[in-house]
């Protein structure tokens, strides 16, 4: 059984949810890894995204973070507003699943710029439902692949926190969620170190050895004293993520007739 | 409410210089609105949007826009908004001033204007570099708790433009499927035009259907298709294909220019632009 | 959510001292909900509700309440409360405090309770005297303008009770109608219960329905008629009639207690109670 | 053709409403004029409750402010919340239309209690949406039968606010709306004096004596230096107010079945 870098990190982050976790989406590899838990072991999963579908059950990964078949298979429908006062911040979110163009010792993302903010080198897309995410859902997890550039000792901008300066600065500075409890790679999965909340590898996926991860890293990469071997995709996961992927692809090619 | 043609209702209300709003959350964005904008020239303008999208880049691409505030500017699932990119990257067309919130400032601020209220607050912000770089951000007390929370500048645009499903004969505009900040938007506004899918004598609208009533809604016009690639729930899908062939589109300015001269200036309204959309998907 | 009889509900989610809010304005209030506090007993309570109505009159009559939290507490149409005036006059059957607001403060307080934010903004209270008497309004100062606005402390009761339409299999509950703040006060709650007409495989409930998710509903319990007098859109019109007699039978203490233990602690549950008040029709 | 106080006072109200109007509207008096208004000369009025119903038609008068008749018969229903931040507060009432058990003679009311707040001798239902009604919409009607115990030189307590101290003092006080610009009573019409803001008698009804009105007034009520002849109420007028009510009493007192 063979399986790509992308499909093991999909697998080892939708193994993290549990059934009946009320889960906040981002488009791309959080929402397929939510959608393949919900698919799979976990079918009551909860799935919201900040578009306002709340308890959305696509037959396909949605392109956009608002399309069509969010709000055909969601339980309610609410303004965007909504979304963040009364769920996120009202504290009704379990899981936020991130992603980021980088990312540093601390969970802190950065998906704003490259460069300085004003005369920026590269212009990303930016924080859209990210600072809020990382604030109030009770715990966070970052799907993010690993290289020197994404993992990096200095982000360029913080466009949402995960433990600020480390050690209990998240806490003091009045975040109200749990902050970064696992960053999802494609080499291994990391989590912060308890007290000083250095991200650390805890886990790492079959036949991969952590020294080709820490060299990944921008920053000189601890290792858990406990280093977990993750296993691989079973064929059920592997086979419903494919199969979720095929009826993407085929839906997102699909030419519509022009409104004519 | 007056019904226009879409044409005149651009030209008598939106103006150089105004601050405008094109809402809609990936749903219902008033694509044929934007390019009407675009076909009469109407520059200098102040863009809000949560999330820019195509419309914006197409409008930033064209030259028109001096400001935009924004809390994501991608291209859904795809990756940048390359005009977007180049005006803050390299000031081309000509420079851009940004005022950047994360959504759920974006959304407090929406809701703050609709509510004519001077401000929003929410617990937001925290840890993060925007409120260094966004005077709109700020911070108040709880008079209650003593805890310090953040504020941010409601918006309340001249005008803001939407797309829906359908009109009524007295002008009631009926809005189905994801809203994203939309109501909030119109009703922050100081004027709010409509582009609609159909006119209907009653719409199709259930017990607490949501319906900007008549009075609120200062024209409409009937624009078939008018969301497009973006889209209308129950009409037509969101069309993925374009929004990835955007990104090629875009990439370079010269690409981008000639699409838009093609496409959008060289058309007289929204029914030719879809046509020319037509004939280029037939030839390929 | 899991679906319980109304008694085991209440006795296993309401206990004394609780701050309780029973909410639906005029439309679906949880009545059948109020009769089985009663019925139960659970006294010492701090009730919030917008219009307290005759369920609340009823409670406080009883002697179960220590506090209410309200904006007008009128027979909305008729006149007086009878048994809240004894209460606020004469202190019987015991002593009642209260924390007055209007309609738009309320609003705000539960608009923030839903939030999360331990307060509310308006511009609100100009020129009355309530905010004299409630230490729960304040004021704070727009960073922006330096205009100062109103705020209201946030409500957040420790169970909000409501009645509906119909629960799905899942748990998923329709509102449909009149909404008043049952939304924000569900959503401010620690726990959240609701008596519902009726269970349904499937909820009858178009897009952009309002529909509360089954993971926030604590509990909910089938109650056919659960808000009469009050009503339930597409079920039973509200009950003037009735409403206009409550006058009568609450304007003295012992009429008040007569029909109460008669009709409420003299009966089993709430189809009992529809029983008996349709023998004194009967009779009439 | 004879017509009762009430008739009057409530023709009076109704033909102060022009056509396309946008009226905020309590119940009790201020219905039956606002609904007279729309049943005759001003069918596009757009009556707004507080429960959350825009632009309703009932055929009949509701005895709550949210029977089922108002929801049935709306262009659209919002939650109670919205109505009073993006609704009233967000300035789009031209006319709001209030009543009150007691006036002081620059329009402020009292509708909480009378004697003492904390021991009252008599508590009355309180303010409701009154305050921010007095505030913000453009326009305010006060509806009110005049009599010394209602037409006071001293409120026991201001529920919501008219002209406050008289002068410029409401505007001073930043309340967005013009404030009282009639009360209508059984007896005629005040209005505010231009410069001081004190209700004085602006029209009488047919065969009514301005004594009358002054005998019926708590405080020394100025009689306007051109003092209008109100004409009587149509036949148009009362026909249909009559029809009103009537289809209003036979509704109201129909036994329902219970829901059993």
């Amino acid at each position: 059984m063979s399986y790509s870098k992308d499909e093991m990190m999909t697998v080892a982050a939708a193994r993290l949810l549990t059934d009946g976790t009320t889960c906040f989406v981002g488009i791309g590899l959080p929402s397929a890894a939510a959608n393949l838990a919900r698919l799979t072991h976990a079918p009551d999963t909860v799935l919201i995204y900040e578009s306002g579908t709340i308890g959305t059950r696509p037959e396909v990964l949605p392109l956009s973070i608002g399309d069509g078949e969010l709000a055909e298979t969601a339980d309610c429908i609410v303004p965007l507003p909504e979304i963040f006062s009364y769920w996120l911040q009202g504290g009704r979110i379990d899981v936020g699943f991130l992603g980021a163009a980088q990312i540093d010792r601390f969970g802190n993302l950065n998906s704003t710029v490259i460069g300085d903010y004003d005369h920026p080198k590269t212009r990303l897309p930016g924080a859209g439902g990210a600072p809020e995410i990382a604030t109030h859902a009770r715990r966070i997890f970052i799907v993010l692949r690993m290289s020197p550039r994404s993992f990096v000792p200095q982000i360029a901008f913080r466009s949402s926190g995960g433990f600020f300066e480390g050690g209990d600065s998240r806490e003091r500075a009045g975040a109200p969620g749990a902050g970064p409890e696992v960053v999802i790679t494609d080499y291994g999965i990391l989590r912060p170190h308890p007290v000083t909340r250095e991200l650390q590898l805890s886990g790492i996926y079959p036949g991969v050895d952590p020294a080709a991860a820490q060299a990944a890293c921008g920053w000189p990469l601890a290792i858990a004293a406990e280093l977990e071997q993750i296993p691989a995709p079973s064929q059920e996961h592997l086979d419903a993520l494919r199969a979720l992927h095929a009826r993407t692809d085929r839906a997102h090619s699909t030419l519509h007739p022009l409104p004519l | 409410m007056e019904l226009l043609s879409l044409r005149e209702m651009i030209a008598r209300h939106v103006k150089p210089g105004q601050m405008l709003a094109l809402e809609g959350f990936t749903h219902l964005i008033p694509f044929a609105a934007g390019h009407e904008i675009i076909r009469q020239g109407i520059g200098d303008l102040h863009l809000v949007r949560m999330t820019p999208d195509l419309i914006y880049d197409q409008l930033i691409g064209m030259g028109l826009v001096r400001e935009l505030t924004f809390s994501w500017g991608g291209n859904p699932g795809v990756g940048s908004l390359h005009r977007l990119r180049d005006a803050v990257e390299q000031q081309w067309p000509r420079p851009l001033a940004w005022h950047e919130h994360s959504h759920a400032g974006m959304a407090a601020a929406y809701t703050a204007g609709a509510a004519k209220l001077p401000f929003g607050v929410l617990r937001g912000y925290i840890g993060t570099d925007l409120p260094k770089h966004n005077p709109q951000i700020s911070h108040v007390e709880c008079p209650y708790t003593g805890e310090k929370l953040a504020t941010v500048r409601a918006v309340n645009p001249d005008v803001t433009i939407l797309h829906a499903q359908q009109v009524d004969a007295r002008g009631n505009v009926l809005v189905r499927g994801i809203l994203g900040a939309t109501r909030e938007a119109a009703l922050a506004a100081k004027a709010v035009l409509f582009t609609v899918e159909e006119q209907v004598e009653k719409l199709d609208a259930p017990m607490n259907a949501t319906v900007i009533p008549h009075w609120v809604v200062s024209a409409a016009a009937v624009v078939k298709g008018g969301a497009w690639p973006s889209y209308a729930q129950d009409y037509y899908p969101r069309d993925n294909a374009f929004y990835q062939q955007w990104d090629e589109i875009a990439r370079e300015r010269g690409s981008f220019r000639a699409w838009m001269e093609h496409h959008v200036l060289g058309t007289a309204d929204h029914r030719a632009f879809l046509q020319r959309i037509g004939e280029g998907r037939a030839a390929s």
